[in-house]
């Protein structure tokens, strides 16, 4: 039963894509396999640069950079929302893979969640 | 009438499409939260005078070329206080 | 705009708390406009934004509590703070009297919060106030 | 201070658009100005036959078609929405006036709400 | 694998086309809240079997063609029962 | 699918009353999944449905109690709920050990539900159990 976490919404503006993460890695903490695919607007979770120490927030870099340490088995990033977003693979955090959102992909898993 | 116009919704959302339509030539747009996202989306052409949020834009970690002024709290009280009329979208 | 031409805001925070970033904005601009000189007359919580009203919510240690942050400003700062008593009711944030009226075991209601009606935002759009809305993002 | 209310959310998925009614409702309880226009999926609050009772909501529609009577100035539904969810003006509850949304229309109050 | 994808966004909404493309043509798509509105809407092309929860239909005066199959709850969890993998949008 | 195929559910609701249309579409498919003979494993409450899990809410005497309408079906039924600690921490939901831990005046949690963790959710994603999602809608 591999599980896949949808992240659809941009970071920090709201809550939605850090309970999806918890959601990940709880799934890993219990050693179910769990990915991450980020889309839309969603794709700036993974970019390398961010500091939300002004708006005094959790960075969540540094979960999802360890991501794979923690048991998470992959980190998706949608190709269209990285061109939509001028993102390149150099932009963005380590160990991300570059997909392509669509129906085959989704096969893959047998449970989706898009918090 | 001078409107300031601040804005917080991710580009993806329609109330963002809602707010370009409603800034006109000689208006201000503040865009904070998400909204600053839109300063790296590809082929976004937005209106009015652009000023971001410095502390959201660090949070995203999104940089600015000179067109675009990224203020603080202080200068969007600033804005606030000196516009005609102020929509938050 | 010259130094002494001080403006009289009024905040309406409609986003709730570990939810959308709104009260987060909205207490950084309270703070900005009063280092500035300025006033804020009243704060009014509506929809989703009276959760910022609860004393019930308990942040993780490691993260700001922001429901502490804004009661401790608002008070420092003496603002009247209104939470619109009929969008808390229906979201169970209630003070004492709404308690006993509704026969509950106990009430939430954050001070220096009161429950009142729409009427506290219509005196503010009908003043010379200018009204400053904090939604939800997304 | 003549005050615009926008309602952009469609209804009964969720509540923003109801408290955005009550706050024109509270406006001209208090003799206020105050007009309410519809736009994108907002633009089905102003169908004649809904019937909300099967998901045990209230209908809005008897407010909105006594809206003028309860003091509400304008009942305005943007042309491009109802042309986009195939609306027409027979379609619509009593007392609606079409317009176009565009920086003019906005220009003609002092408050616009957009909850 | 026959996935049911249950769909409550209005058509506005980014999720919607973010399902949209994720509806195989074996799929059933299951319109209900304020997704049942993209009925009305012209020029969307729907993808898979379509079906939508009668009481939001109603509630919000949208009326189908033979098209579409109109449901109740009683339906929807018969077809959750059913389909190999449930999607919510 | 015959008759005799029954299922396990285990319904997830995210999105809060009186923001969304989720907890009552939940509870329509909740009922429905009952009187067709299936069972329902676990209720969770997560993010902003947590608010669900509140039994200060007074809704309007000419409105549904959506927050009553759960917990009386989920006492009926028998069926465990869960709201999730994290969610329900920040938001203000909070039972009697909470209210100790953090030194709170009052506690909130409505019966039947528990906090607990996600661990109650990975456990069902793990089962046999079929998951369904109530999310806001928009």
């Amino acid at each position: 039963m591999s599980v896949l976490i949808i992240i659809d919404q941009a970071p920090y503006g709201n809550w939605s894509g850090r309970e999806a993460l918890d959601m990940a890695l709880s799934l890993a903490a219990f050693d179910q396999p769990v990915s991450l695919l980020f889309v839309g607007a969603g794709i700036n979770w993974l970019r390398k640069q961010q500091n939300p120490a002004p708006i005094q927030q959790k960075g969540v870099n540094r979960n999802l950079a360890g991501a794979t340490v923690f048991g998470i088995e992959e980190l998706l990033a949608d190709q269209d929302a990285l061109q939509r977003y001028g993102l390149g693979a150099e932009d963005l955090l380590d160990g991300v893979a570059i997909t392509h959102y669509d129906q085959d992909l989704l096969a893959n898993y047998l449970h989706v969640v898009c918090q | 009438m001078m409107t300031l116009h601040i804005l917080n919704k991710s580009p993806e959302h329609p109330r963002f499409r809602l707010c370009l339509e409603a800034v006109g030539d000689a208006d201000q747009l503040l865009l904070i939260e998400n909204a600053v996202l839109a300063l790296s989306v590809e082929g976004i052409k937005l209106p009015g005078r652009i000023m971001a949020l410095a502390s959201d834009l660090d949070a995203r970690g999104v940089s600015v070329d000179g067109s675009v002024d990224a203020i603080h709290y202080d200068g969007m009280v600033a804005l606030a206080a000196a516009a005609d009329r102020v929509i938050s979208w | 705009m010259t130094a002494s031409q001080f403006v009289q805001f009024t905040l309406v925070v409609t986003g709730a708390p570990y939810t959308s970033q709104a009260p987060q904005t909205a207490l950084h601009f309270a703070r900005a406009a009063i280092a500035a000189g300025h006033t804020i007359d009243r704060v009014f919580l509506y929809g989703d934004g009276v959760q910022l009203a609860t004393n019930l919510a308990c942040a993780p240690s490691d993260e700001p509590n922001w429901h502490r942050s804004w009661s401790e400003f608002l008070s420092a700062a003496n603002i009247p703070a209104v939470a619109c008593i009929a969008s808390a009711l229906r979201r169970g944030v209630i003070n004492d009297e709404e308690r006993a009226r509704y026969e509950r075991d106990a009430n939430n209601l954050a001070s220096p919060f009161q429950l009142l009606g729409l009427g506290e935002w219509v005196e503010s759009v009908a003043s010379t106030s200018k009204v400053i809305y904090f939604h939800a993002g997304g």
